[in-house]
C-alpha cells in the first residue's frame, strides 16, 4: 500500500499481520465511540460496522480542524481561505484515488456510494434522451439492450438498474447465486452480446462472499459490456486495486470506511467520465452559461455540481490516512481471524445457522445467520440488551434474502476495533437466544 | 459483559407475548359468511420486510366484528399482537375496536411511560405490550396487525 | 419564531433587533474561525458569508458529540445506537421545519440546494417518461409546455430546467430584470397557460434583491403552475415562513445557514412530495424489492436512498437552534444595518459601481460592486491581501451579470458575525484599489 | 489591519504587469496574409468566465510564428501575460515557443518557489510573472493566453 500523505494518526503500522493485544488496544484507544455504555450500563459490543463504521479521532480533529481554521467555498474564490480549502479538498481526492490505485481525476465525491451508482445510471439514461452529443453515444441504450446484475445485490445497487431499464426500455436480468450465496459461475452465460452494462457487488453485505471478480469482468469484456462495480464493502476491508481489478466505475461511501457520514465516492475510468452527459447540473460545474443553454467543464467537476461536502472530504482524507497506515492488508488479515472465530463459534451452536459461506475463504467477517424458530429481530433484541450491537432486517437485500430461503436475518460484522473478547461476548449471548424464545422460561 | 439476560428482556418479552407467538389466534385465513360484509388488508413493515395479510367479516347490522382472520411472517411482538388483536376484536363492537385501537396506539407511542392503570386494564391482554414503547425501532412491529385492522375496517366501510 | 428545540448554544437574543457592540462581540467569540489570520499575519475579515458561512463552535460540538457518542445507521438498526442516532436524526428534520414553517414530513435531506432543485426536475423528467403511475399524472410535461426561471438565477436554478426541457421537449422562457437587477413585473405576462412549472430566488446571491414573491407566486397560480423557490440566499438571512409564501417546493443549503458541508434541505408540499415519483434509488426508501421490481416508500424517505448525511443533519440542527435563537428577525436587522453601511460606504468611493439596488430597501447585506477599470479578479486580490475576504467572479450566475453588462464582479456580503469595523475595513480598503491599479505607483 | 497594501502586492502585481495589462501589445485580431497557415483558438477560465480569442500565423516554412494577434476580456494578470506573450512569440521559432510555453507553465506551478535564475532569465518579461505562482487561484489567468497559443499551434499543424 502507497503511503498517503495527509493527516494520520494512529502509530499501529500492522505490518501487514494481524493485530496484537497491544497494537488492537492502541487502536480501540483512537475510538472515542467505543468506550459508551448502552442499556443501563452495558459495554458497547459494536458488531455493526458494515452498516457504518465507527470514527477514530483523527477523523474528527480533521473536520473540525477545517471548520475552526480553512472553511470556504472551494474552487470558487481568489482569498486566502478558499485557497486553503481547495488545497485540501483537492488532496483529499488525491488520497482516495492513490487508496484504489487510480488518478485523481477519475474520482467523483458523490454524498454516498448510492449517488455514485444513481449517477452512472442517469448519465446512461441521458445519453439515452441525447444528451451528450456524439461523445456520448457508446453510452446510449437501443431496444433489446440489456443490463445484468446478481441477486447478490444490496438495493444500491439493483433498484438503479431496475430504474434506468423502466426510463429506456432495457431489460434487466441477473446472475444466480449457489446455495451459500456466492454468484454462480454457471450462469455466467447470461452475460451475452445484447449485455451493455454488467454491475455487481465486490462483496456482499450480507453473506461477506468475496465475489469472483475476474470471470464475471472477463465475461463482460468479452461482449463490450461496461463494468460497474459496488466496491461499498471491498474498499474498507481488503487492499482494492481498481486499475487491476480493470473495472469501469466503482461506488463507496466514507462512513463504511472509518470516514464522515455525507461523503461517497465514485470512481470512473477517465475516458468514460469525459464520455458522460453531466447528472446533477448548476454551479461549480459549468463554462458558459446563457439563458438559452449550458457547456459543462470536464471531470470530475463536471459531476460535482454545487457546493460540494468539504469538510467531509477532508475526513475521509484522515480516515484513508489511518487505514493506509495501518495497512489494509493488516486490516484483512485481523479481520479475517475474526471471521474465522465467529463462523467457528456458531457452528457450535445448535439451531443456529450461517447464510453464506460457512468457512473463512474469500469472504469477510461479516456473518449473517438465522437461529431456528426466532425471528432475526428478536435475536437482535435479545443481543442488544446485552450491549451487543448486531443488524437485523433484510439488510437491503431483499431478493437475496428470498433466495437464502428467508425474510430477514441477522447479522453480525467486524472492524478494525472489533476484538476477539467482543467476538467471544457475542457467541455466548447468542446461545441464549433460542433457550429463551422458545424453550420457555423456568 | 452481562451474562445473564437482563430483566428488561422478560419484562419486554412477558411469558404472555411468548406464548401468543407460538398460538397464534386467528392465524390462516378463513373464507367470509358473506362476501360484502368483509374486509381485507395487507401490510408490509418496511423495517424488516414483514408482512400480515388480515380480514374482517362484520355482523349483518356492521356493529360487530364477527369474524376475524389473518396471515403472515413476522417477529413474535408483531405475531403475539396480533394474536392478541384477534381475541380482543372478534365479536366486539365496531367503535369498541376503534377505542381500543386507538388507545393501543397511544400506549406503544408512550416511551416507556404507560397510559395509566385504568387505560391499561381497558386493553386487557394487549397491555402486556406496554414495554414495547421503550423501543422505538419495534413499535411497528406491535401496531402491524392493528394497522391492518384499521384499514381492513375502512374497505369494508367503503365495500372496497 | 417558534422556539426550535434541541441543541442551542448562544446567550444572545436579539429581541428581533440590532446587536449592541457587546452581544455582537458575543457572537463572534462562538465562531472560532474568525480569529484567524491570514497573509502573513493580517486579521481576517470575512465578507464571503453569502459564499459559505463559518459556524458557531455548537454546531462543530453536535457533530463531533454525535460521532463520539450515537453514530449508527439510522432507521435500520434495532440496537440502542441505532436508536438514538434515529431518534436524533428525526430532531433535525423536524427543527428545520419548525424554522421554515412546514411539516417534518415536507422535508426532504439532500447534500445540497442544487441536489433539491435537480430532485424535483428529475421527478418531473422520470414522471415525464412514465414512472410513478397516476399518480405523477399532474407532473408530467407535454410538448409545448413551458419552464419559465428568470435572468437573475443562480446556475443552480437555470441549468437544470435547461437540462430537463432539452430531456423532455418543454421549452425554457425567463422573467426579466430591470436596470438594478430586480425582477422585471412587466415581464409577468412570460407566465402563461403553457407555463408548468416556475422556479425563481428568493434573494439573489449576486445583488442582493429580495424578489417580490407574491406577484410571481399569484401568476403562477393563476395558470396553474408548480412553483419552485430557491431559498439559498433567503432562510439563513430573514425569517421565511414557506407555507405563507405558497411555494410548492423550496431548496436551501446548511453550510449557507452556520450549518455543515454536506447537507442541504427540499421542501415539497406534501401532496406533490406524494405524487412524485423518486429520483435516487437504492436502500431505505424501498418497501418490496424483488429481482423485477420494487415498491416505493412515502416521503420523505422515498428522496432519500442509501446512508444519509447523518452528522451533518444533527451540526444543522444546532445551527438552527442557534439562529432561533438569535431570532432571524435580528438577524436580519443587524445585517441591513451593514448593508446601509456598505452602499452608503461605496457611493462615497469614486469610479465604484454596485450592480443591483443602491439603497437597503428589500435586499440583502449581498452587495456586488464594479471598479472602473478594473478586473473584479484584481480588486479582489488586493482586498485579499489586506486580510479581507469577498468573493469575485460570476457567482455562479452568468447571464445575470451579462444583463448588468458586466462579465464578473467583486462581492461582498455579510454574515450575523460581521461588525461595522469590518465594513469600514473593506471601505479604506476598497478606495485604494483604483489608485493602486490605475492611477499607477510613485 | 493593514492601511497601506503590503510588498506582496506590488511583487505581484510588478509594474511591468500594469504596463502591459494597458497596452496589451497585439491586441486586435488581425487578418492573416495565408488563412492556411493560421490557427485560431478560443479558450474560457472557466472559474471566471473570462475568455481570449488569440490567432498565429506561420511563416511560409512553417518554421516560426510571423504573426500573432488576439482578443478577449480578463483581469491584468492575463491581459498582461497574453500582451507578454505576443512579444517573445512573433518571429520567433516555433520550437523556441514551445520551450517558452513549458518554462511559463513550469514558473506557474512552482508554488512561489521560481525556477531559478537561468530559467528566468529565459524567460525575458514573462519571469515578471513568477509572484503569480503564489496564488493557486491566479494561475489560470497567467496561462489562458499562452493555452490559447498551444491550442492555435496545434490547428495550424492540423490544418484545421
Ligand atoms: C441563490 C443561490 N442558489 C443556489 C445556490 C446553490 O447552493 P449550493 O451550492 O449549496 O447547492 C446558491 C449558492 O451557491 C445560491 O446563492
Ligand atoms: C454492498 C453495499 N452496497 C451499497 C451500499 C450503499 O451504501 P450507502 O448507503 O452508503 O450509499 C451498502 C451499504 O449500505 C452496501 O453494503
Ligand atoms: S421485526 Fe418485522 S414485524 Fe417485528
Ligand atoms: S480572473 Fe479571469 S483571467 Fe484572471
Amino acid at each position: 500500500m502507497a503511503p498517503v500523505t495527509g493527516t494520520t494518526a494512529t502509530a499501529v503500522d500492522t505490518g501487514g499481520h494481524t493485530l496484537t493485544a497491544a497494537e488492537l488496544a492502541a487502536v480501540r484507544a483512537d475510538f472515542p465511540l467505543l468506550e459508551r455504555t448502552v442499556r443501563d450500563g452495558r459495554p458497547l459490543v459494536y458488531l455493526d460496522t458494515a452498516a457504518t463504521s465507527q470514527k477514530p479521532q483523527c477523523v474528527l480533529d480533521a473536520e473540525q480542524d477545517f471548520y475552526e481554521r480553512r472553511n470556504a467555498a472551494v474552487h470558487r474564490g481568489a482569498h486566502a481561505l478558499a485557497e486553503e480549502a481547495t488545497e485540501a479538498y483537492e488532496a483529499a481526492r488525491a488520497a482516495v484515488a492513490d487508496l484504489v490505485g487510480v488518478d485523481a481525476g477519475e474520482i467523483v465525491w458523490t454524498k454516498n456510494a448510492t449517488e455514485g451508482i444513481n449517477l452512472v445510471a442517469y448519465a446512461i439514461s441521458n445519453a439515452t434522451l441525447g444528451r451528450g452529443g456524439a461523445a456520448a453515444e457508446r453510452l446510449r441504450l437501443r431496444a433489446g439492450d440489456e443490463i445484468v446484475v446478481t441477486e447478490a445485490e444490496h438495493h444500491a445497487n439493483l433498484v438503479p438498474w431496475q430504474e434506468l431499464c423502466a426510463r429506456t426500455g432495457a431489460t434487466l436480468r441477473w446472475l444466480g447465486l449457489t446455495d451459500d450465496g456466492r454468484i454462480d459461475l454457471d450462469t455466467l452465460p447470461v452475460i451475452n452480446e445484447r449485455t451493455r452494462v454488467v454491475a455487481f457487488t465486490h462483496a456482499s453485505n450480507v453473506t461477506g462472499a468475496i465475489s469472483p471478480v475476474g470471470p464475471i469482468v472477463a465475461a463482460a469484456r468479452a461482449v463490450g459490456a461496461l463494468v460497474v462495480l459496488d466496491a461499498c464493502q471491498s474498499v474498507p476491508h481488503l487492499p482494492v486495486d481498481l486499475r487491476a481489478l480493470d473495472v469501469d466505475f466503482a461506488a463507496f461511501s466514507g462512513h463504511k470506511m472509518l470516514g464522515p457520514t455525507g461523503v461517497g465516492t465514485l470512481y470512473g475510468r477517465r475516458e468514460l467520465l469525459e464520455a458522460m452527459p453531466p447528472v446533477l447540473t448548476g454551479g461549480s460545474m459549468v463554462e458558459v452559461v446563457t439563458m438559452a443553454e449550458t457547456t459543462y467543464m470536464p471531470p470530475p467537476q463536471r459531476f460535482e455540481a454545487g457546493t460540494q461536502m468539504v469538510a467531509q472530504t477532508i475526513g475521509l482524507h484522515a480516515a484513508v490516512g489511518y487505514l493506509a497506515e495501518l495497512g489494509l492488508d493488516g486490516v484483512a488479515a485481523h479481520e479475517a481471524e475474526l471471521g474465522e472465530r465467529m463462523l467457528a463459534g456458531i457452528a457450535e451452536i445448535p439451531d443456529v445457522r450461517v447464510l453464506g459461506p460457512a468457512d473463512g475463504a474469500d469472504r469477510l467477517a461479516t456473518v449473517a445467520f438465522a437461529v431456528e424458530g426466532v425471528h432475526p429481530h428478536d435475536v437482535g433484541q435479545f443481543l442488544d440488551d446485552a450491549g451487543i450491537a448486531v443488524r437485523v432486517g433484510h439488510h437491503c437485500a431483499q431478493p437475496l434474502h428470498r433466495r437464502l430461503g428467508v425474510a430477514s436475518s441477522a447479522r453480525a460484522s467486524a472492524g478494525i476495533y472489533t476484538t476477539p473478547d467482543d467476538v467471544d461476548a457475542f457467541l455466548a449471548t447468542l446461545a441464549r437466544v433460542r433457550p429463551f424464545f422458545v424453550e420457555g422460561r423456568a | 459483559m452481562s451474562s445473564t439476560s437482563s430483566g428488561a428482556m422478560e419484562q419486554l418479552y412477558q411469558q404472555l407475548i411468548l406464548d401468543h407467538a407460538r398460538e397464534r389466534h386467528g392465524y390462516g385465513l378463513r373464507d367470509a359468511a358473506d362476501p360484502s360484509r368483509v374486509g381485507e388488508s395487507f401490510q408490509v413493515n418496511p423495517t424488516c420486510g414483514d408482512e400480515v395479510r388480515l380480514r374482517v367479516e362484520l355482523s349483518p347490522d356492521s356493529g360487530a366484528v364477527s369474524d376475524l382472520s389473518w396471515e403472515g411472517i413476522g417477529c413474535s411482538i408483531s405475531q403475539a399482537s396480533t394474536s392478541v388483536l384477534s381475541d380482543l376484536v372478534i365479536g366486539a363492537q365496531v367503535s369498541d375496536v376503534v377505542a381500543t385501537s386507538d388507545r393501543f396506539s397511544e400506549l406503544m407511542q408512550s416511551r416507556g411511560a404507560g397510559l395509566g392503570e385504568e387505560a391499561e386494564d381497558a386493553l386487557g391482554d394487549a397491555a402486556a405490550f406496554a414495554g414495547v414503547s421503550k423501543y422505538p425501532a419495534r413499535v411497528k412491529c406491535a401496531l402491524l396487525g392493528w394497522m391492518a385492522l384499521r384499514d381492513a375496517l375502512i374497505k369494508v366501510s367503503k365495500g372496497e
